[in-house]
């Protein structure tokens, strides 16, 4: 019944014998009230802290709390761990755990031939089984034949070993989980002390609780143990980690604390404008949480005022941040029109999530990319970014604070629900190695204009309120070149729409040339913008070991593109680019370099698998399509 | 933390004592037609400028589009000139950023009351501090004549050529009830009221929200003529004074008296003498609420004034306490500490 | 102009009187939380319904986003679940173009007074015919526990964990100094009383106003205990009824006076009788108005019921006569006459 | 100092004589108190009348009553007349009214060599000369002598006339622009009847006014005649024009009565949901005087509520519409996805004027494409369609209408400042002559469902409110092919989001071909769009006579576009594309076609010249420039 797809070793059978692996996709499914999230996180903080690579995926359902037991209401926490570089949290599942069968049946199609399923009985009662639409339990017939299945009662279990320290029986059902994780963490023999470290702080003041919880932790350990529930425990080895310091890290949280970064770098305070929204939310709160660091925030009204706050807290010298995800977007439009003609520095990251309209809000996708590049009225260019990974977002949002702050200009920076809430550990620099960023503060104050230039760069000076000698006026209206003041003229708006327009070009100048991995030039390039770059990685590793012809691109900056970007593009006879949109990147590249490129996109509110960009290479290189 | 921003707006900062009006006055042409009621706020916010004690330099007027959108070109401090509907956001962001300053909003009763009616209201109620100038000319004047919020109803305009089907706001009314701490109202043909008005706006800590009736000669003249004009004035207004009866009436003959939670207007004599009529209460909030609801009976006066001056601690003070407050329980905060986390690993 | 709405809808049409709660259950699964106060406004609103006397397709529910933003796939009846903020303004066209419909708006206190404060306030003041049923459960629910423009000053939340630094707007207050003609507040542990409101609003003609107060057990548990539950309701409530004395109390034997325009709660005895309390009447805007503001006082029970009903002539009611004037005065319009206009001219 | 650059005859001098001329551009300039709008409105409307061809272009100021004087405060209106075709409002002016000295000023530039100037003496006094900025009169320096000059003092004249009748003398200053009109009509020998008789209508009630206007009117007439002011008269032949009804109709106009006429023809009412904003209000206007044609109306707190209220009309079964201008098209982006999402028939009209953020509000640009084509978070694919004349707003308002209650579909109409308020005449079309439109409200009750489709057209059915037993629930969230009710599955969200795109790109079915004016193949096409047909159109004409290769296509429907235009493009070598943007149909075309486009760009808020494309292409196909 045990299929070991991808492990190396298999020992005898009858004594326990370990397994090596180098990859395991992990997913803990249950109800919304199972915590799943809960040891999903404390297991990969577990893993990573022991030098396991990891990518974490949290998956809830859309309701808060669904009705219990129900197929929409499943809850799940996905984890591809390693010992080499894990880019994605996997495509087909190694190990389920399900607490009820509802997430059984949900999450069964993604589970690999041969995989393990830790199942707990007490979730495949009547209520269970009826709710999740099974005639009879999946458990008991040979539906789950191709797989290694663990079950247990574990409600059952744990009363049975609380009742020898004799505490109350309510504490059960609230700990079962943590039974699981046992279970889980003697599958890879994985030393628990982190988790206890963690329930012992939590738990500091309520002794029953913490003895309650770790005893059941330490049941799992015991009845996996015991039962033999395996013939062989896996083994992980680590991954080779430079010397540093780690932490798991999601891309909403390092939007946050790359924000204060970059406020400190710049030494400008930090004011954040924003109106809650998921998947953006996260980012709101952890500048909330920030008030020791001294960060300002607005929880405003509406979108429209926590960009219009931000714009003034921008004018008046703050790095001014706005957060939201598409329908925000859409609402923050006529605002960004005015951050382009008050040429001002503001940053706004849209965690973007599958539209249109309201659509999947907790879902991901890349289908905001246009509106991020052409979604104002009249000419309002401005720079875009693109963040690839849950640590990436704290460098790009580093990257958009220092072209807003350089260039005077509001920066759009894009990332998803995917990577916004996906965890990977993440080496923390310390604050010297992070770059300075400038500011355009120095002024000729003899020859003050407030829209006079930098030759160079074009860029206006930023003079706010409290600069004494240099009042002025600035707004919406277009404005004479040098003077700022309010002008028709048609040749002035003819050069202030041309300057506008080249003092974003020019950031051309300043970005990093687009490179390649894999050959400099071949039969394929894959271009690859935010969040696919995980499975992209994974595929072109697998690819290039097959000893596939394939370069892969990665764009972060997608206005404007580097300079470079037209001439790569051309040292490869395909291009392949896999977005989850209907084509968008595609579009603009086209416009662009006139080169005709192969979309490959997915817009089902999933992440791309690398399993579907691999067998894509192959349909257009072997010219044949191959099964995934 | 002492940030970029002191050592930028410190230097050499004096007070603004020794300026006069003419130096808020910038040397460009002011545009609004001639005869304008905007002009009645514009001449005492520059002449009351240089006794709000503050430089200049530290004066910032945030406007919206509309006629009054104009008004932060025609004063010789910062200002941004916004877009419809948002000074008020827009302010909002630069007085919690910079509560150094001194914020003023120029608006319309169509930038606040129609698209940008609910910041008017999170601002009422959020209570940062600042000056908001409404120009309510009961019309949408810089698109040539549209009914606003605030027209009458039945009024025709290039929007109701058979008649205005809404009743308007009263912008008081709303004011009071969203939570702003200071209500007041002042009119065009009253420049000496109105730089009342403003000074006691700008002393007032938080969000002061001040109506100004300011007649438009092009698209809805007369407006307020009625009760505005010299000769009918007294007759037709009631000026709120804090502790004082409220008298009108050419010949201060007449008063308002308190029936119940019922105003009436009376006059002096036999039956009522001035120790009857209600007196007025600043920092009532309900008061100031039953006082604005005289513009809706045709048998009273409308009031001006100051409707409520209450003492609420600003938005932005209490932002800049909940750091300190962080700051004292839990430490500053360091960049170190911050990017470190509590669940950081080293690998050696 | 019979149109083709008249076509498509007038036929077999019959009244809904049939009809019983359960015809209101559309065959999929409520999805709030168990326990979630929401539920204390639908079952009554599905009970109401056969009692509306309105064929089910006549009917239309239509929300914004929030956890109550579920509440039309609840309704077997027509149902639009809008944008976030916007459901007064959808709805508002639909009532404006379809008079002949029951129109009800389901919005949370986030949708409602957050993001759309600008058409709840306008809509107040409009006067379009709709029911608004606004559950203020002082949390935006749906994003996991941010504060709302509800949220009590100082509640630790999400996004302030160190406490909101605002004041809460007053709904009711909100409400009646915007205009509204209808305006009323229950909550989800009277269901009996909602149903009654409920009614209330249905056969109020124009915007119905109804804040209902229900418990987030998820992200604001016990919000409300302090005065909806059982053994404290009594006493921390009153019920306005028209035309009655405002009694309250489990023995009944408290009540409410007036003192001027301020509002004390007495005990019934040798002092007072039930004669010297406060009589209300739902008529009048600028009581409905100071009695709304018991909220703040401690001293006072919270009120509860209908706090105003004005009979003010609807806005989409305007709009049909103000056509039929039209086509009176100036005669129905043609299209040959529309196309050719005032100054066309001839070519042969 | 007389040249006649066009004019085809010119009779002996001393006796007066009369010179045929084909086209005239005459432009009234003025104080905005002057009434240069009233007279050149009053003017064209003679012309019109009696035959003769012209588009107008009225020019504002945008303050609202700017200071006396001022060069800022200058307005005026200009006309291109003649006897042939005339498609624009000319590029330079033949004959200049100058009301006082900043309209001089202002004007100068645009004035032919050897063209006329009627100058109003009064205004060049001493303060009105500082105020343009004159040192000294230009009528009293040389620096007019390129031009003629007919100077005089019309307040003067007047006085003197008016006494004779017996006038007081404050009716003077307000009718001196009918002094001036009465010199121009003189001036082409035109027949003053119809204003006149508009006088006299006016005045019906005010014998006094009527008789003062009509005989200042009169007294130009007669100045002129008498003065002798110049040796010849102008004749302009009449245009043949089809046999027919006519009126002279502005772009806002023909909208607002092409939405009526589209409601008439689909036997469904109208509402419209707007919020007032420049250049557009004249709609919102406009059908809030349609109250006798059952039309309603909601002019709304903002641009979101009108947008929102018209979704919400549609729903109840209206032919729904909002109309708007850059800014209020960027609030509306939000909502534009929800009508997207719940496929419900709406019309938006946005009159482009010059951006970004407030702009230049008075000035026309086409700078809202890329936010029409793209502007909204999520996939949220929608028709845009254009319109290219005053005239051509009321076809392209029916064929908006059209496509929205065909397709169930938001459709994007495009305008912009420059034919919204410009004028030309309009040969009236028969109410039966209109095509019908076709709903979609048939629905089979038994196996209703609804988001069922026709399955060519994959248009979903409208039912509303109102019909019995088709209860049902739509919003913004993705919904299950079919039963529309939410859901979150993968692959439905795959195939609804190419459903919504498919049915968009299907209309490319039901849309005309794209023609050619001029070669089918050949050097050069120059593609347009929007109101720079009536430029590229008076080019063609010039280049055509002169014998250059150059076709013209003008584009109408921008998404999606006519299904031959990929090869209609390839027939030729070079593709110009004058837009009055930075090139953003351009993108498009490039994207989609990957053929290179020439760009020509012009964001001056300024329509195109013919001259500056006659020149443009001369360039690429001589190659080398030709002075403007
Ligand atoms: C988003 C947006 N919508 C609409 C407009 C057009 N607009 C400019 S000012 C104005 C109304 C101004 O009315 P009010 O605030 O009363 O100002 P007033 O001109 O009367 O002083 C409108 C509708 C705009 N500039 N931006
Ligand atoms: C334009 C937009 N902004 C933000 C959101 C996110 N959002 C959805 S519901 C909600 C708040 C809901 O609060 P409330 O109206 O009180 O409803 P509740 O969930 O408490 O019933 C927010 C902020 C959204 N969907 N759309
Ligand atoms: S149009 Fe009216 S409001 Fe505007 S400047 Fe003129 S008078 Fe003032
Ligand atoms: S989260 Fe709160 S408001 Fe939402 S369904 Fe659950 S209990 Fe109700
Ligand atoms: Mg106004
Ligand atoms: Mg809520």
């Amino acid at each position: 019944m045990i299929f070991f797809g991808r492990w190396t070793q298999i020992t005898s059978i009858m004594e326990l014998t370990k397994t090596k692996i180098s990859e395991l996709t992990v997913r803990f499914a249950g109800d919304s009230g199972d915590g799943m999230q809960l040891v999903g996180k404390k297991f990969s903080d577990a893993l990573a802290s022991t030098g396991i690579d990891l990518i974490t995926f949290p998956d809830f359902p859309s309701e808060i709390r669904a009705p219990e037991g129900t197929l929409y209401g499943v809850s799940a926490y996905q984890l591809r761990l390693g010992s080499k570089d894990i880019s994605t949290h996997g495509d087909e599942i190694d190990l389920l755990v399900a607490m009820n069968a509802s997430s059984l049946k949900v999450n069964l199609p993604n589970l690999k031939k041969g995989g393990i399923i830790i199942a707990n009985l007490d979730g495949f009662d009547k209520r269970n089984l009826k709710l999740a639409e099974y005639e009879q339990s999946p458990i008991d017939t040979d539906e789950l034949a191709d797989f290694k299945v663990i079950a247990l009662d574990m409600v059952g279990e744990a009363r049975a070993k609380l009742k020898e320290h004799g505490f109350p029986p309510k504490t059960l059902k609230k700990s079962k989980n943590f039974l699981a994780l046992g279970i889980v963490y003697w599958l890879i023999d994985l030393n628990m002390s982190s988790t206890v470290n963690w329930l012992e702080k939590k738990f500091r003041k309520n002794e029953e609780a913490l003895k309650a919880n770790t005893s059941v932790l330490q049941l799992g350990w015991e009845y996996a143990e015991q039962q033999n529930i395996v013939e062989t425990q896996f083994e992980v080895g680590n991954k080779h980690f430079e010397p540093g310091n780690y932490r798991n890290i999601a891309g909403n949280q390092a939007v946050a604390i790359g924000l204060v970064a970059a406020s400190r770098k710049a030494e400008l305070p930090l004011f954040l404008g924003s109106y809650p929204i998921t998947p953006a939310t996260e980012i709101l709160q952890y500048i909330s949480s920030y008030k020791k660091y001294g960060v300002k925030h607005l929880q405003a009204e509406d979108e429209i005022a926590g960009i219009t706050s931000a714009i003034g807290a921008s004018y008046g010298g703050y790095l001014s941040v706005t957060t939201t995800s598409g329908p925000g977007l859409s609402l923050k439009t006529e605002a960004l029109g005015l951050a382009v003609m008050t040429e001002l520095p503001l940053i706004v990251v849209d965690v973007m999530r599958a539209g249109p309209s309201t659509g999947m809000p907790t879902k991901p996708e890349q289908s905001d990319l246009n509106q991020a590049l052409f979604g104002r009225h009249g000419e309002a260019p401005m720079p875009v970014i693109a963040a690839s990974s849950p640590s990436d977002c704290f460098d790009m949002t580093i990257e958009a604070a220092r072209l807003a702050l350089k260039y005077m200009t509001p920066v759009l920076l894009l990332t998803d629900g995917y990577i916004g809430q996906s965890t990977e550990p993440w080496k923390i620099p310390s604050p010297a190695e992070l770059p300075s960023l400038v500011k355009n503060l120095e002024v000729d104050k003899e020859n003050f204009q407030p829209y006079m230039r930098d030759p160079e760069t074009l860029v206006r000076p930023w003079v706010f309120p409290g600069m004494k000698g240099l009042e002025h006026r600035i707004g919406g209206l277009e404005k004479q070149d040098g003077s700022g003041k309010v002008s028709y003229d048609a040749a002035n708006h003819q050069k202030m729409t041309d300057i506008r327009q080249r003092k974003i070009q020019g950031i051309q100048n300043d970005i990093p040339d687009a490179t390649v991995t894999g050959p400099e030039s071949g039969e394929l390039l894959i271009v690859g913008w935010g969040s696919t770059k995980g499975a992209i990685t994974t595929a072109m590793d697998r690819l290039t070991e097959e000893g596939y012809d394939v370069a892969h691109l990665h764009l972060k900056h997608m206005n404007p593109f580097p300079k470079n970007l037209g001439n790569v593009l051309a040292n490869y006879r395909n291009i392949l680019l896999p977005e989850m949109n209907t084509g968008q990147l595609k579009m603009v590249l086209q416009a662009q370099y006139l080169r005709d490129i192969i979309g490959f996109n997915k817009v089902q509110g999933q992440p791309f698998k690398a399993s579907e960009i691999e067998n894509k290479v192959k349909e257009i290189l072997v010219g044949e399509e191959v099964m995934s | 933390m002492s940030t970029i921003i002191d050592q930028f707006t410190q230097m050499d900062t004096n007070g603004g004592s020794q300026l006069t009006a003419k130096d808020f006055k910038p040397d460009n042409d002011v545009r609004w037609c001639l005869g304008c009621g905007a002009y009645s706020v514009l001449y005492p916010v520059q002449k009351f400028m240089p006794d709000l004690g503050v430089p200049k330099e530290k004066i910032a007027f945030v406007s919206g589009i509309g006629c009054s959108g104009r008004f932060p070109y025609y004063m010789e401090t910062y200002g941004f000139h916004g877009i419809h509907g948002r000074p008020i956001a827009i302010a909002s962001g630069l007085k919690v950023s910079r509560p150094d300053l001194s914020v003023w909003v120029v608006t319309g009763d169509g930038d606040n009351m129609s698209i940008g009616g609910n910041h008017f209201i999170h601002g009422c109620r959020r209570n940062v501090d600042l000056n908001v100038l409404m120009f309510n000319n009961e019309i949408y004047s810089l698109t040539k004549g549209q009914y606003s919020p605030t027209s009458k109803q039945g009024q025709v305009t290039k929007t109701s050529p058979l008649g205005v089907l809404e009743t308007p706001f009263n912008p008081v009314h709303m004011a009071i009830a969203s939570g702003a701490p200071f209500v007041a109202r002042g009119y065009d043909k009253d420049r000496f009221h109105i730089q009342y008005l403003i000074e006691r706006a700008a002393r007032h800590k938080g969000f002061s929200f001040v109506e100004l009736l300011t007649n438009c000669l092009i698209f809805n003249d007369e407006a307020f003529d009625d009760f505005t004009k010299k000769d009918v004035r007294d007759d037709n207004t009631v000026n709120l004074e804090h502790g004082k009866p409220l008298v009108f009436g050419k010949e201060h003959d007449k008063g308002i008296i308190l029936d119940g939670f019922k105003l009436k207007a009376v006059t002096l004599g036999d039956e009522y003498s001035i120790n009857d009529l209600l007196v007025h209460d600043e920092t009532d909030s309900t008061l100031a609420y039953i006082l604005a609801g005289m513009d809706d009976d045709p048998e009273l006066p409308h009031p001006v004034g100051v409707f409520l001056a209450l003492d609420k601690k600003p938005y932005d003070e209490r932002v800049t306490d909940q750091i300190a407050y962080a700051k004292e329980v839990q430490g500053e905060g360091t960049l170190e500490e911050l990017l470190l986390g509590d669940d950081h690993w080293e690998v050696n």
